[in-house]
C-alpha cells in the first residue's frame, strides 16, 4: 500500500518537475527543474529495479546534463547583461 | 511564439499520447525471454554482474560504437574551441562566477576530491559484481573535474593538450584495438578468449572510464567562452 | 585465394579500418595529412572490393560479434546491398578525400584539416556500420554515430551560417533518433528480440506493432529529408564544405532509407499495407515536384543541388509501393538499386564541380557563372554528365533507373506515377539546364581563380561512373540483388 | 497495474508532453531540454514495457545506459553550437523559426 502511494506521488511529481522544465517562464528555473526531475526518474529507475540505470541517470542524466545546461544558461545571461549595459 | 504554433503543437502532442497509450495497451506478449538467455550465458561472460555483461560482453559492439559517439562529440566541440570565432562575446566575470570561488566551496573541494575519487574506483570496481562500471565512474570523475575546473585548480595542476587528447582517445583506441586484435587472432571482433575475458573486460572499464571522463570534461569545458578562461 | 580467416573477417574489416583510421588522424594530427590518409583510404577500398568479392562469389554471410549469436549478441550481415553500399561509400569517400587534400592550403587550414579527418573516417565508419547492421538498437547507435559526424563536419566549416544549419540538422536528427528509438522500445517489449531476423519470424499485425513502425518510418523519414520533413537538408548540404556536402548527399541520406527497407522488407515481412506504401509514394511525388521546382528557383549554386537531393530522394520513395505491389518486384529492386547508386554518383560529382566552379568564380550565385564554359570546361562537363544522369537521359544509369521504375508503374497499372516520373525529369532538365545558360553567357569578366586539375578529374570520374552504371549495370545489379528479401524477388 | 506498466505509461505521458513543448518551442535550450525528458520517457517506456510481466530484464537496463550516454554527448555538442551561434548573432532561436 504504501508503495503503491509513493509510486503514484512519484510519477505524479515526475510529471510535474517535467512540465515545470518545459513551460517555465524563467530558463534558469526550467533547468533546475529539470535537475529536479532527473533526480526523481533515477528514483523511478530503482522502483524499475534498475539501480545501474538509477545511478547513470543521476550522474550523468541530471548532475552532467544538468550542469552543462546551467553553464549555458549563465552564459546565455551574462552575455544580455553585458548587451543592455 | 505564435498562437498557432503552441495550438498545433499541442494537438500534436495529445495525438502522440494517445498513440501511445493504445500501443501500451494492445501490446502482444508473444516473443523471446530474452532476459532468462541473458541469466544462462551469464558463467560464460567472465563478469558476474548481468548488466556489465551486456554491455561489455554481449553488446559490446553497441557500446563501443556509443565511445564512438562520444569521442565525435568531445572531438568537434575541441573543433569549435579552435577556431577563432569572427565576433566572439568577450569573457565576463559574472555574479554567479563570483560567487562560486568562495573558501567554502574551495575546503569543500580539498574534502571531496579524494571521496570522489574513491567513489569512482570503487564504482568502477563493483561493476563486475554489482551496480556500478565505467560509465557511472566516468561520470563521477567528470563531476570530479567540473567541481575542479569550477573553483579553480586547487593543486595548480593543468594539463596540457596533447595529454588531453591523448587520455580522450584512449578508451575508443584501446577497446578497438583489443576487439580488432581478435580478427588476427582468427576469431569474431570482440570475442574475447574466455580465460582472459575478465581482465580485458576490467582493462577496457579503466580506460573507457578514464576517457568517458575526460570527454565529459571536456564538452563542459570547450564551450567557445569558455575556451577564453583558459590559459 | 583468401584465407578463410581472412574472409571471415573482411565484414568487421570494412567497419574497424576506418574506425583505426579515425583514431590515427586524431592522434597524429601534425603529420602532413595525405601520408596518413591516402593508405587509409586505399586500405579501405581494398578491404571494400574483396567483400565484395566475396558475397558476389559466395553469397550472404554473417559475422556473429563477440561470438554471442542473436538474439543474446548482435550480428552483421552482409548481403548484396550491405556491401555493394559499402564499396560505394569507399569509392566516394575516397574522392571527396582526394577533393580535399588537393584542396590547397588557406588561412583556416590547421584546425580545419586537423579535425576534419578524424570526423571524415567516422563518417566512413558509421556508414559502414548501418549497412551492415541486422539489429534494431545497433542500428540507432550506427544513426547516431552517423549523425553526429555529420553535424561534426558541417560545423567545423566554421561560418555562421555552417553553425546554425548544422544546429538545425542536429535537431532533425535528434528527434529523427529518438522517433525510431520509441518504435525500437515498443517492438522490443513487444517480441523481446532486437535482431531484425528473430523480428521477422514472431511479427503479428497488433495496434502496438502497427505503432512501431509508424514511429520508425517517421523518423528515418525525417532523417533521409523525405518532404516535407526536408526543412533541414537544404541549410546542411548547401552550407557544407563542398567534399562534405557530396557525402551527405550521395550516402548520409541514403542510410536511413536503406534501414527504412530493411526494417520493412527483411524485419517486419507483410506488415507495409498497401495505403501506406501509397502515402509513402506521394510523399516521395511532391519531393520530386517540390525539391524540383526549389532547384528551378533557387539563386545560389550548391543550395540548387541540395534541392536537386530532395527531388531525387523522392525517386526512392516512389519505388516502394511499386516495390511493394509485387507486380514485377526485380525491377523495382534493380530501378531503386541503380536509382540510389547512380543518384550518389551523379550527386557527388555534381557537388564536387560546383565547388570548384564557386571557387574558380568566387561567387556560389547561379548568375555569377557567365563566362565559366570557357575557362572550366572539365568542371562544367562533370556537372552536365552528372546532370545527364539525373535527368535520367539515356545511356546513364539514372535513365536505367527511371526507365525500370516507369515500366514497373505500366506492368503494375500504376500510372499516376509516370506521370511524376515524367514531370520530375523535365524539372531536373530545367535546373540543370539554368545552370549551362548561365555559364554559357558571354561576359567581359575574365577573373577566374585557378582550380587543380584533380579536383576536375574525380568529378569527372564520379560522373562517368554514374553514366557507365547505364552502359554496364548487370554485375553491380546482380550483387545488389544477393540475399535481397523482396517478396517474389529471384535472386 | 504492475510498477513496470504504471512508469512505462509515465513515459510515454512524457515523451508526449515533452514533445508538444519541442514543437512549440523556438528557445534552442528550451528544444534541448525536451529533447532531454522526450528521451527519458522513451527509455522509461522502454525498460517499463518491456518489463511488465516479464520481471527484471538487463538487456533493454543496458540499452537505456547506452542511450543515457548517447543522449548526453548529443546535448553537449548542441550546447557547443548553440554557444557559438549566441556568440556570433546573439540569437537564442535559429534564423528560419525568429519570425514564426
Amino acid at each position: 500500500m504504501v508503495t503503491v502511494v509513493f509510486d503514484v506521488v512519484l510519477g505524479t511529481g515526475m510529471i510535474i518537475a517535467a512540465l515545470g522544465a518545459l513551460w517555465s517562464r524563467e530558463l534558469f528555473r526550467a533547468v533546475v527543474l529539470f535537475v529536479v526531475f532527473g533526480l526523481l526518474v533515477a528514483l523511478a529507475w530503482i522502483r524499475l529495479q534498475a539501480p545501474d540505470v538509477a545511478l547513470a541517470e543521476a550522474a550523468i542524466g541530471a548532475g552532467l546534463t544538468g550542469a552543462l545546461l546551467l553553464d549555458a544558461v549563465g552564459h546565455l545571461r551574462s552575455a544580455r547583461r553585458e548587451e543592455r549595459e | 511564439m505564435t498562437r498557432a504554433r503552441t495550438l498545433s503543437a499541442g494537438l500534436l502532442s495529445a495525438g502522440v499520447a494517445v498513440t501511445l497509450a493504445l500501443a501500451i495497451r494492445d501490446r502482444p506478449r508473444a516473443g523471446i525471454d530474452l532476459a532468462a538467455t541473458v541469466r544462462n550465458a551469464i558463467p560464460d561472460s567472465g563478469v558476474e554482474h548481468d548488466i556489465t555483461a551486456v554491455l561489455l560482453q554481449f553488446r559490446s559492439y553497441d557500446t563501443l560504437l556509443e565511445i564512438a559517439v562520444l569521442l565525435v562529440a568531445a572531438v568537434v566541440a575541441l573543433a569549435l574551441r579552435d577556431e577563432p570565432s569572427s565576433r566572439t562575446v568577450p569573457p565576463l566575470e559574472t555574479a554567479e562566477d563570483e560567487a562560486i570561488n568562495t573558501p567554502l566551496l574551495a575546503a569543500l573541494q580539498r574534502l571531496l576530491l579524494p571521496v570522489m575519487l574513491v567513489t569512482a574506483v570503487y564504482l568502477l570496481w563493483a561493476g563486475a559484481f554489482q551496480p556500478g562500471g565505467a560509465f557511472q565512474a566516468g561520470a563521477v570523475l567528470a563531476a570530479l573535474g567540473v567541481l575542479w575546473r569550477v573553483a579553480g585548480s586547487p593543486l595548480g595542476v593543468t594539463i596540457s593538450a596533447a595529454w588531453r587528447r591523448g587520455a580522450l582517445v584512449i578508451g575508443f583506441a584501446v577497446f578497438l584495438a583489443a576487439g580488432s586484435a581478435m580478427l588476427l587472432l582468427g576469431r569474431p571482433l570482440l570475442n574475447w578468449p574466455a580465460e582472459w575475458a575478465k581482465i580485458i573486460i576490467i582493462a577496457i572499464e579503466f580506460v573507457l572510464m578514464l576517457s568517458i571522463a575526460v570527454s565529459l570534461l571536456g564538452l563542459f569545458a570547450s564551450s567557445p567562452n569558455a575556451a577564453d578562461q583558459q590559459p | 585465394m583468401m584465407s578463410d580467416a581472412l574472409r571471415a573477417a573482411l565484414i568487421p574489416l570494412v567497419i574497424v579500418v576506418p574506425l583505426c583510421w579515425a583514431v590515427l588522424c586524431l592522434v597524429q594530427p601534425r603529420r602532413s595529412p595525405s601520408l596518413l590518409v591516402v593508405p587509409g583510404l586505399l586500405l579501405w577500398m581494398v578491404v571494400s572490393l574483396a567483400l565484395c568479392w566475396d558475397v558476389a562469389t559466395t553469397g550472404v554471410s554473417m559475422h556473429v560479434l563477440g561470438g554471442w549469436r542473436e538474439p543474446l549478441g548482435i550480428a552483421l550481415r552482409a548481403d548484396g546491398l550491405a556491401a555493394g553500399m559499402a564499396l560505394l561509400t569507399a569509392l566516394i569517400a575516397a574522392a571527396c578525400g582526394g577533393y580535399r587534400l588537393l584542396t590547397p592550403p588557406t588561412a583556416d587550414d590547421p584546425t580545419a584539416q586537423r579535425w576534419f579527418w578524424p570526423l571524415f573516417f567516422m563518417l566512413g565508419a558509421s556508414l559502414n556500420a548501418v549497412w551492415l547492421a541486422a539489429d534494431l538498437f545497433n542500428m540507432y547507435v550506427g544513426l547516431e554515430l552517423l549523425g553526429l559526424s555529420a553535424v561534426g563536419l558541417v560545423a567545423v566549416s566554421g561560418s555562421d551560417n555552417a553553425v546554425s544549419a548544422a544546429l538545425r540538422y542536429l535537431l532533425a536528427a535528434l528527434l529523427g533518433s529518438l522517433a525510431y528509438l520509441l518504435g525500437v522500445a515498443l517492438l522490443y517489449a513487444s517480441y523481446g528480440t532486437l535482431a531484425l531476423s528473430g523480428l521477422a519470424e514472431l511479427v503479428t499485425h497488433n495496434t502496438t506493432t502497427h505503432v512501431a513502425f509508424a514511429l520508425i518510418t517517421i523518423g528515418l523519414c525525417l532523417k533521409t529529408a523525405l518532404f516535407p520533413l526536408h526543412g533541414w537538408l537544404p541549410p546542411a548540404h548547401g552550407v557544407a564544405l563542398s567534399p562534405v556536402s557530396a557525402l551527405l548527399s550521395a550516402l548520409v541520406v541514403k542510410a536511413s532509407f536503406v534501414m527504412l527497407l530493411r526494417i520493412w522488407f527483411s524485419g517486419g515481412v507483410g506488415l507495409l499495407s498497401p495505403p501506406m506504401a501509397q502515402l509513402l509514394g506521394v510523399l516521395g511525388a511532391g519531393a520530386i515536384l517540390w525539391g524540383g521546382w526549389q532547384a528551378l528557383n533557387h539563386p545560389d549554386l550548391k543550395s540548387l543541388v541540395a534541392h536537386s537531393t530532395v527531388a531525387q530522394i523522392g525517386y526512392l520513395f516512389v519505388a516502394i509501393p511499386l516495390l511493394a505491389s509485387g507486380a514485377s518486384p526485380g525491377l523495382a529492386w534493380d530501378g531503386l538499386m541503380l536509382q540510389i547508386t547512380s543518384h550518389a554518383l551523379a550527386k557527388s560529382a555534381m557537388f564536387l564541380a560546383s565547388g570548384t566552379l564557386i571557387v574558380a568564380v568566387g561567387s556560389s550565385r547561379v548568375e555569377d557563372l557567365r563566362g565559366v564554359n570557357r575557362h572550366m570546361p572539365l568542371a562544367l562537363f562533370a556537372f552536365g554528365l552528372a546532370g545527364v544522369s539525373l535527368m535520367g537521359l539515356p545511356p546513364s544509369g539514372g535513365f536505367s533507373a527511371k526507365w525500370l521504375l516507369l515500366q514497373t508503374a505500366l506492368a503494375g497499372g500504376q500510372w499516376h506515377w509516370v506521370a511524376t516520373l515524367l514531370g520530375g525529369g523535365l524539372l531536373t532538365a530545367g535546373y540543370v539546364f539554368r545552370v549551362f545558360r548561365a555559364s554559357f553567357e558571354n561576359s567581359s569578366d575574365d577573373r577566374f581563380d585557378h582550380t587543380p586539375l584533380g579536383w576536375d578529374v574525380l568529378a569527372l570520374l564520379l560522373a562517368g561512373a554514374s553514366i557507365l552504371l547505364g552502359l554496364a549495370g548487370s554485375a553491380p545489379l546482380g550483387l545488389l540483388r544477393t540475399g535481397a528479401s523482396i517478396p517474389g524477388l529471384i535472386p | 497495474m504492475s510498477i513496470d506498466l504504471w512508469y512505462a505509461m509515465i513515459g510515454g505521458l512524457l515523451f508526449a508532453l515533452a514533445f508538444g513543448a519541442f514543437m512549440a518551442h523556438t528557445h534552442l535550450l528550451r528544444r534541448l531540454l525536451a529533447f532531454n525528458i522526450m528521451g527519458t520517457g522513451c527509455f522509461l517506456l522502454l525498460v517499463g514495457l518491456s518489463q511488465h510481466g516479464r520481471g527484471p530484464d538487463p538487456v533493454p537496463q543496458a540499452l537505456v545506459l547506452t542511450g543515457i550516454v548517447v543522449a548526453v554527448a548529443s546535448t553537449a555538442l548542441a550546447l557547443v553550437l548553440l554557444r557559438r551561434w549566441f556568440a556570433a548573432t546573439g540569437q537564442t532561436t535559429l534564423p528560419e523559426d525568429t519570425h514564426a
